[in-house]
């Protein structure tokens, strides 16, 4: 029921928002329709919470510990974001670069978009979970465009050319794998059910699974945005509104990461070697040094959190390729904090280049004195994101850490070179925007300062105590992630 | 009787939490500051105190622990207290009780919201010291080391429209991080690899000693970044000055002492099985860091960064004996190792209490004049006569001058580099008294650059026609200032008087840490004399000897009167007769140096402007650079950004190359695959 | 030993060094009239100067701070305790223990550190002048100092003068290398500190190279007096502290009553020879550069040094 | 090797060659015909396979390949290239006969990829599931070639193509409902590019797509 209504609702309010055109109240309604999607995944929570996982719809949907928290999660951030974007889509209206028939598409594609990403959590049948993915991408093809410059064209095409063949891998990889669940599981609809495909990954044919797993990591890997796939990353996010910014790091790149991570199960059980993982180590260190080291030449503020996206995914990435308990749960913990933190960063960054009519970050100067508020959520912001103690990017970061420390110790360096140049490029470039002379100026409209505060203090918590049945629930997905 | 007292960790946490209060109010009547204005320091104060008594009665006590329900699942928060951290809270609670008092009467006219961010961040700053200093895991550890690295870096930007602060508080918290990490390498590669990282484990672990010298050196390096040792000391003359001076006085006075008390918890406590060729590593950066920092404060002009270069030399002279005690123990002499290793703490605490105070007047010439540039100061001794006072007592404790408290731990310093003779090793014999004889050097040239900073800002005349700058407020440090200094001072003299109290406060600190305290003989002896090792060897008495100072100057002086006479004249300067004089003819800062700089000239890096014949208005200046900057700093930054620079190849912006990386990329798996 | 004996000895030894101090200054100024075929004055003429200072009126500078008036007795003070420590007549004096050699160096430097203060306190150019050279020589001359009686310290295994000098003068005789450079580099610091030549010139005025005297310019009647007179005790408890350390025969022990005629008459007896060896090295040496005094004073530095690694070397 | 199984390898060769040739295709209204020709080879070896293993919902897809492969999708890009009026001129990164070359070696590695799993394969798919592969990988070649946007487009749908290819011959075709998202995905698609068609000429005057690369990293 809960989980019906938990992809009814934005689907429905896709719909509603695409039909109804643009109306004054088009915000409200988009931003209630989110609260509406975050209750049912409150209500779906507070449902597994007590009765534990469940499947729905001929087993075609699924609910279990590691897809609980992003969904709620999910829900969450889509709300918070529907706030912030209702405050930040009328001061583009003041400003003139937006009109109605872009705002009806924007607000009826987030809906959509949102719809997208819970049913590709939520979906057990993998071949819907591809399907899920493309229509996410194409969802937000439309947003990244919004604008109409050239630039955000040309992102939007590169965003929609590179991740549509990066997605064509990944349905290749799904092929492969019902190839190889088929000879198990026989044909028909079972045998693309993750549940089922679970069950047997002990019998699936090793060669054909791992090479299925070569193109879902693929596939799947450059909407992570894993280097050398993440080059629409930075483009996409740079160029697109800043609420499609937010859920785009803060959610999509989850929900991609999910499902690497739903495959990797299976090619585990399936090869009984850390194929797999050594895969996801790689990639995940190549793209947290090379991120690093591409966060200090930007000028771009939006691209900058882009490419620490792509670097805190790395980390995830590697944590997941790493295993065991502790580091799956440092890995399920870091979606977490990542997301709640770099869509808080990208709140304060939309409004602070509103603010400055830039987003070039030599032009955005003392934030703090115009507006004390953004300024300090940008800064508390991004030291939460370089991992700095109580936030809870350092506890996963402080669990990663340690256990590369004893398991793999030549990744070690790499992790620390990459950490620190991080550290300086980030920090050496918001201190001055955030501190010093200002030029800011004042805005048409209040910001939207709740949804900051309101992540910045969840990743705060995070870091100083976390719930007991997160725990639970991290503890068992790192059970079966293994 | 005991029962009622708070048990010292129960009642630590408390403080600490109300630390946290404090600060958590001082945000919510941002309007009305009257709490942040006029509560919350002395209250902050007042926690202080208790934070002191509390850590004093820890020293005699069994250690507690405690575990919090919060942190990670795996690892909640273990809280613990011993000897060594009931030392460091002593010291923190002490010296913050006098700055958070000075602070009260310093932020007084701030602006409303700046003061109520300043207490915010300034009672974090405190509590996370305190946290630090409890913490009994590794994450608590970091997080509390963390949180104080960051409240601190907001507390020095507190002057953000500054460029060189914005650059100042950066270049801190980047290398404050990048030292972090390393302590975090070194909690990792203590846990080998069991994944248990209380410190109950790390200390039970048993390192291999290749891993425990690599635990060693993490922790060297990480602690050493936020001690302010060469190479790692960049930061801390950039930092210091720029915070207010309460801060400046708590970064320099307290939280440098953090990664001492890091050090010594993780060298002593949890790695275990010191080895002395550790020692001579440390001897020898603390060697360096010690001339290093003094020699570049004679250089100096601005007062606080001429006190903060001090903080670096300081830590070096602590260093030294975290070194001597090093090697002392690891070559199986735990008596005088823990007679080094008393030195280094005392001269911890010592430290703390007379560099605060330092800082503190530095904080009250600032606010009563707006200067911080000692050539445009001169004669505040008539202006400023209480401030002038305090910060004579300061000075004269800093440069290791009996009856006063710097002495003392460099005299216990001495008296551990004395005990060189029964080490086995030749090569580590002679050289142990060769350090010794650079701290001789030191503490020469600090009386030096002290006689250069209290004769040029105190005394003389003002060498610049005084133009006041805005916020100067042109009068003495008054009320909740002065006791701040004063208790501070008080605290100089008692330290420097009563040692034998602190020696067997510390003997029992290092008893709980090494297994061994000082001999017998010595923790026998009364009250009246500090007895190192036997009486025969070394002792003295300052209480004595100020007695006899005092009585003799005083016979002296009355000797006079009542023989001759007490008539004065007062006159012109005599100054050999010269007629032409003018205040701008007096040494300044940089004349003051000029002799060192000439002996020393190849240390500096130096850019000299010298004034033509004809200039009007002929002016001197020297800029004095450090020449780490050009060998490692701006090296490992240039080499970043050639990487970064090779990396930014990658995007070239064709997305027919990015499908290339794609397709290279799969057809490179696939034949992995294979 | 009782303690009043020892007491009466200390106080004894204390009076008595202040009061000969001014002789042996007188001393040398005669010794180096002589070797300078000068008619020399008398050896009691710094007491006439001394008295003659006392009675007159001090004139003193309009904005002198207390710090200006209190010094000269602080010096006067710091010396008096110096000459207090030092076994002069008798090891063992009660007092004694309250003060090692490092205590010792320390007073040395208190007493450095407050004139160089007292002279910057005028704010003339003169001032500050000295006090920065004085620090200049100050730093190089007090380690050179402690390390050489490091070197002492670790031959005797104590920094207690009293039991370095008994070791020292009841041993069996033997030739310590180390402390043929201790001597050496002693009798350098002991030139330097006292404010001789080849570092400074005591009897120079008017001349931008003096160095002490440039300190104490604004000093008139009873402050100059006394800082006179400390200058005398300074050079007095120089030269005992290297006869303790390098010729200790015929001291006395504390309330040892009987040895004390002994005593003073060796002491006398040193105190004539070191004297008139000072005025003859002085007579000897021309004054340096004030920028080679550096050079001077680290050479100094390393003998005191490589006397102490002596002593491990050949110990080893 | 029943006629089925013959025909469905034959249909296999096929969709290969016109994947080569769409690699060495020059003018676009071409490019558009031989998408179509492969859409109905693919649709054409679907309803084979249908037939002879019986699933009912194989002649759906078969179907719903026809109506959206042959017919839709050809016909939208018709009339967009009609629209934007650019028949002609397809200028190639690397030339032709190079292309080519590199198209060979790509077949041979997916074939020598793909025998260890066709080995296990059931009747149809022993030889299709390298060709599918090939065609998959010759499809990227395209995309990474061709420097206009409307023949990356065309690569992409090739790319689908193939891909269909794979699901329906090697695993006789996927659950009804994931074939019909695909569908609609790539159908969503198509229009979406279609859009971007007009807006890339509105902002850069030209479908080259060297105007788009103002975004990158200096």
């Amino acid at each position: 029921m809960e989980i019906t209504l938990v992809l009814g609702v934005p689907l429905i309010g896709g719909l509603l928002l695409a039909l109804t055109g643009h109306k004054r109240y088009a915000a409200e309604l988009n931003a209630l329709m989110s609260l509406a999607t975050f209750v049912a995944a409150a209500l779906l929570t507070g449902r597994v919470i007590a009765d534990g996982p469940m499947t729905a719809l001929h087993e075609q949907l699924f609910i279990d510990p590691f897809n609980v928290f992003l969904v709620a999660l999910t829900a969450l951030v889509a709300f918070t974001t529907a706030l912030f974007s209702r405050p930040y889509m009328r001061i583009e209206q003041h400003h003139g670069r937006l009109n109605a028939a872009r705002l009806r598409l924007y607000h009826s594609m987030y809906q959509l978009f949102t719809f997208m990403m819970l049913l590709c959590l939520l979906s057990n049948n993998v071949g819907v979970l591809w399907v899920a993915m493309e229509g996410a991408t194409l969802t937000t093809v439309l947003l990244v465009s919004l604008y109409r410059t050239p630039a955000s064209i040309e992102a939007a095409w590169k965003y929609f050319i590179l991740c549509s063949v990066g997605i064509a891998q990944a349905l290749f990889g799904t092929i492969l794998l019902y190839f190889a669940a088929e000879r198990v599981l026989g044909p028909g609809g079972t045998a693309l059910l993750w549940t089922h495909l679970y069950a047997v990954r002990h019998q699936l044919e090793p060669t054909v699974v791992s090479l299925a797993f070569v193109f879902l990591l693929l596939g799947f890997g450059t909407k992570v945005g894993l280097v050398p796939l993440h080059n629409w990353l930075p483009d996409a996010h740079a160029e697109g509104p800043t609420p499609i910014s937010a859920v785009l790091s803060g959610l999509l790149l989850n929900v991609a990461l999910y499902a690497v991570v739903r495959s990797k199960v299976l090619v585990d059980g399936a090869l009984g070697r850390n194929f797999s993982g050594d895969l996801m180590m790689g990639f995940g260190l190549l793209s947290l040094v090379v991120a690093a080291f591409f966060l200090s030449r930007q000028k771009d503020i939006k691209r900058m959190f882009a490419y620490s996206s792509i670097e805190h995914m790395g980390i995830v990435t590697f944590a997941f390729g790493m295993g065991g308990p502790v580091a799956a749960f440092a890995g399920l913990l870091h979606m977490t904090v990542h997301s709640l933190t770099k869509s808080a960063i990208f709140f304060t960054v939309g409004h602070a280049s509103q603010k400055t009519g830039t987003q070039n970050m030599a032009d955005i100067r003392g934030l703090i004195e115009q507006s004390p508020t953004i300024g300090w959520g940008l800064v508390l912001g991004s030291l939460a994101i370089l991992g700095m103690p109580p936030f809870g990017v350092f506890t996963s970061e402080f669990m990663v850490l340690t256990t590369a420390m004893h398991e793999h110790p030549w990744a070690t360096p790499f992790l620390l070179v990459a950490l620190g140049v991080a550290f300086a490029a980030i920090f050496g470039k918001v201190q001055p925007m955030v501190f010093g002379e200002t030029t800011a100026r004042r805005l048409p409209h209040p910001p939207a300062l709740v949804p900051v505060f309101l992540h910045l203090a969840l990743v705060l918590l995070l870091g100083l105590y976390i719930p007991p049945y997160l725990v639970e629930w991290y503890r068992q997905a790192a059970a079966f992630i293994g | 009787m005991t029962g009622l007292l708070p048990s010292p960790l129960g009642g630590s946490l408390a403080v600490a939490v109300c630390w946290l209060l404090i600060a958590a109010l001082a945000l919510l009547p941002a309007r009305n500051s009257l709490f942040a204005r006029r509560i919350a320091f002395p209250l902050g104060a007042l926690a202080g105190l208790a934070l002191a008594a509390l850590g004093l009665r820890a020293v005699w006590l069994p250690p507690e622990s405690l575990v919090l329900p919060l942190g990670l699942p795996n690892l909640p928060f273990h809280l613990r207290i011993d000897p060594l951290a009931g030392f460091f809270l002593t010291l923190l609670g002490a010296v913050s009780a006098g700055i958070s008092t000075y602070a009260a009467g310093y932020f007084r006219d701030e602006g409303a919201r700046r003061v109520a961010l300043i207490a915010l961040q300034y009672h974090v700053f405190v509590a996370s010291m305190a946290f630090v200093m409890l913490a009994d895991d590794a994450y608590l550890f970091m997080v509390a080391w963390e949180t104080m690295a960051l409240s601190s870096y907001f507390l020095v930007i507190t002057d953000h429209k500054l460029p060189s602060t914005r650059s100042a508080g950066f270049l801190y918290l980047l290398i404050a991080h990048l030292g972090a990490i390393a302590i975090l390498l070194c909690f990792g590669v203590m846990s080998g690899g069991r994944g248990d990282y209380t410190f109950d484990a790390l200390r039970a672990a048993h390192l291999s000693p290749q891993w425990a010298t690599v635990a060693f050196l993490l922790a060297f390096f990480g602690f050493g970044a936020k001690a302010g040792m060469i190479p790692l000391h960049a930061w801390l003359p950039e930092a210091h000055p720029a915070a207010p001076s309460p801060v400046s006085a708590m970064m320099s006075g307290v939280m440098i002492k953090t990664a001492i008390y890091g050090m010594v918890r993780v060298i002593y406590d949890l790695i275990g099985g010191v080895r002395w060729e550790w020692g001579m590593l440390v001897l020898a950066v603390g060697a360096g860091t010690m001339l290093f920092g003094v020699l570049y404060a004679l250089m100096q002009h601005d007062l606080k960064r001429l006190l903060a270069y001090h903080s670096v030399e300081n830590i070096g002279i602590i260093l030294l004996g975290l070194g001597m005690s090093l090697v002392f123990i690891g070559s199986g002499h735990p008596v005088a190792g823990a007679l080094a290793l008393i030195a280094a703490l005392y001269h911890t605490l010592n430290h703390a209490v007379f560099k605060g105070l330092l800082f503190l007047g530095s904080g009250s010439i600032l606010h009563a004049t707006g200067l911080r540039n000692l050539n445009d100061m001169g004669g505040l001794i008539r202006k400023l006569p209480k401030t002038a006072l305090y910060f004579l007592v300061g000075a004269l404790a800093i440069s290791a001058l009996p009856p006063l408290n710097g002495f003392v731990s460099e005299w216990l310093t001495f008296q551990a580099a004395l005990q060189a003779p029964i080490l086995e090793n030749g090569v580590v014999r002679s050289l142990v008294p060769l350090f010794a004889a650079t701290l001789a050097l030191a503490g020469a040239l600090t009386a030096m650059c002290f006689v250069k900073v209290y004769g040029i800002a105190f005394l003389g005349k003002p060498r610049e026609a005084q133009h006041a700058p805005a916020g100067a407020t042109g009068h003495d440090a008054r009320g909740m200032e002065l006791y701040g200094m004063a208790w501070l001072a008080a605290g100089c003299c008692m330290l420097g008087l009563f040692p034998s109290a602190v020696l067997l406060m510390l003997n029992r600190v290092s008893a709980s840490l090494t297994g061994q305290g000082l001999s017998a003989e010595a923790l026998k002896s009364s009250w009246l004399w500090l007895v190192p090792t036997a009486t025969q060897q070394a002792s003295y008495a300052p209480i004595i000897f100020l007695a006899v100072i005092v009585a003799v100057t005083l016979l002296a002086y009355l000797l006079v009167r009542r023989f001759y006479h007490g008539r004065v004249r007062f006159a012109d300067p005599w100054d050999c007769g010269f007629a032409e004089q003018s205040p701008r003819m007096q040494d300044t800062a940089d004349a003051f140096g000029q002799p060192i700089r000439h002996v020393f000239g190849p240390l500096y890096l130096m850019d000299r402007r010298l004034p033509g014949p004809e200039d009007p208005a002929p002016r001197f200046s020297l800029k004095i650079e450090d020449r780490h900057w050009y060998w490692l700093y701006l090296p490992v930054a240039r080499l970043a950004e050639f990487v970064s620079a090779k990396i930014a190849l990658l995007q070239q912006g064709r997305v027919s190359i990015y499908l290339l990386y794609s397709f290279l990329t799969l057809l490179a798996l696939l034949v992995f695959v294979r | 030993m009782n303690l009043s004996a020892g007491i009466a000895f200390q106080v004894l030894q204390s009076v008595f060094v202040v009061l000969a101090a001014p002789l042996l200054m007188g001393w040398v100024n005669q010794c180096r009239a002589w070797l300078q075929n000068r008619t020399a004055p008398s050896v009691l003429l710094p007491y006439w100067t001394l008295a003659k200072l006392f009675h007159k009126d001090a004139v003193i500078a309009r904005d002198a701070s207390p710090l200006f008036r209190l010094t000269p007795y602080v010096l006067f003070g710091c010396m008096w305790l110096a000459a207090g420590i030092v076994p002069v007549l008798a090891t063992g004096l009660p007092f004694a223990p309250a003060a090692d050699i490092i205590a010792l160096v320390g007073v040395f430097a208190l007493a450095r550190v407050f004139s160089a203060l007292a002279a910057m306190d005028i704010g003339t150019s003169f001032g500050g002048l000295g006090a920065r050279r004085e620090m200049l020589i100050g730093f190089l001359a007090e380690p050179a100092m402690l390390m050489t009686l490091f070197t002492a310290a670790f031959i005797s295994g104590s920094t207690q003068l009293t039991t370095i000098v008994d070791t020292l003068a009841h041993r069996a005789f033997a030739i310590y290398p180390s402390l043929a450079f201790a001597g050496a580099a002693f009798l350098m610091v002991l030139l330097a500190e006292n404010a001789r030549i080849p570092i400074d010139n005591p009897t120079t005025h008017l001349e931008l190279t003096m160095v002490h005297e440039a300190m104490i310019l604004e000093y008139s009647a009873r402050h100059l007096a006394l800082i006179e007179w400390a200058v005398a005790i300074k050079l007095f408890a120089y030269m005992t502290i290297g006869i303790a350390l390098f010729m200790p025969w015929g001291i006395a022990a504390a309330g040892d009553w009987s040895a004390l005629p002994l005593a003073i008459a060796a002491l006398l007896a040193k105190l004539a020879l070191a004297g008139a060896a000072l005025a003859l090295l002085e007579t000897l040496l021309a004054k340096l550069r004030l920028f080679l005094a550096p050079e001077f004073l680290s050479a100094a530095f390393l003998l005191a040094v490589l006397g102490m690694l002596t002593h491990f070397l050949v110990q080893a | 090797m029943s006629l089925a199984n013959q025909i469905v390898n034959l249909l296999a060769a096929l969709l290969l060659l016109i994947a080569f040739a769409m690699l060495s295709q020059r003018r676009i209204l071409t490019l558009i015909k031989l998408l179509a020709w492969q859409g109905g080879a693919l649709a054409a070896s679907t309803a084979i396979v249908a037939y002879s293993t019986g699933q009912p919902h194989l002649y759906f897809s078969a179907g719903l390949t026809v109506a959206l492969k042959v017919g839709l999708i050809p016909w939208v890009l018709h009339r967009l290239i009609d629209r934007l009026n650019v028949r002609w001129d397809i200028e190639t990164l690397i030339n032709i006969p190079a292309t080519m070359l590199i198209g060979i070696g790509l077949v041979i590695f997916a074939f020598a990829l793909a025998t260890p799993i066709s080995q296990m394969a059931s009747v149809f798919t022993r030889s299709t599931l390298g060709i599918a592969l090939a065609s998959v990988l010759l499809s990227f070649l395209m995309m990474i070639v061709r420097r206009k946007a409307v023949p990356q487009v065309i690569g992409f749908l090739a790319m689908e193509n193939g891909l269909f290819f794979a699901a329906t011959s090697a695993t006789y075709g996927m659950p009804l409902v994931v074939e019909l998202g695909v569908a609609l995905d790539v159908l969503v698609g198509t229009f979406i590019f279609g859009i971007f068609f007009f807006h890339i000429r509105e902002q850069f005057d030209s479908l080259d797509i060297r105007h788009m690369e103002k975004l990158k990293q200096d």
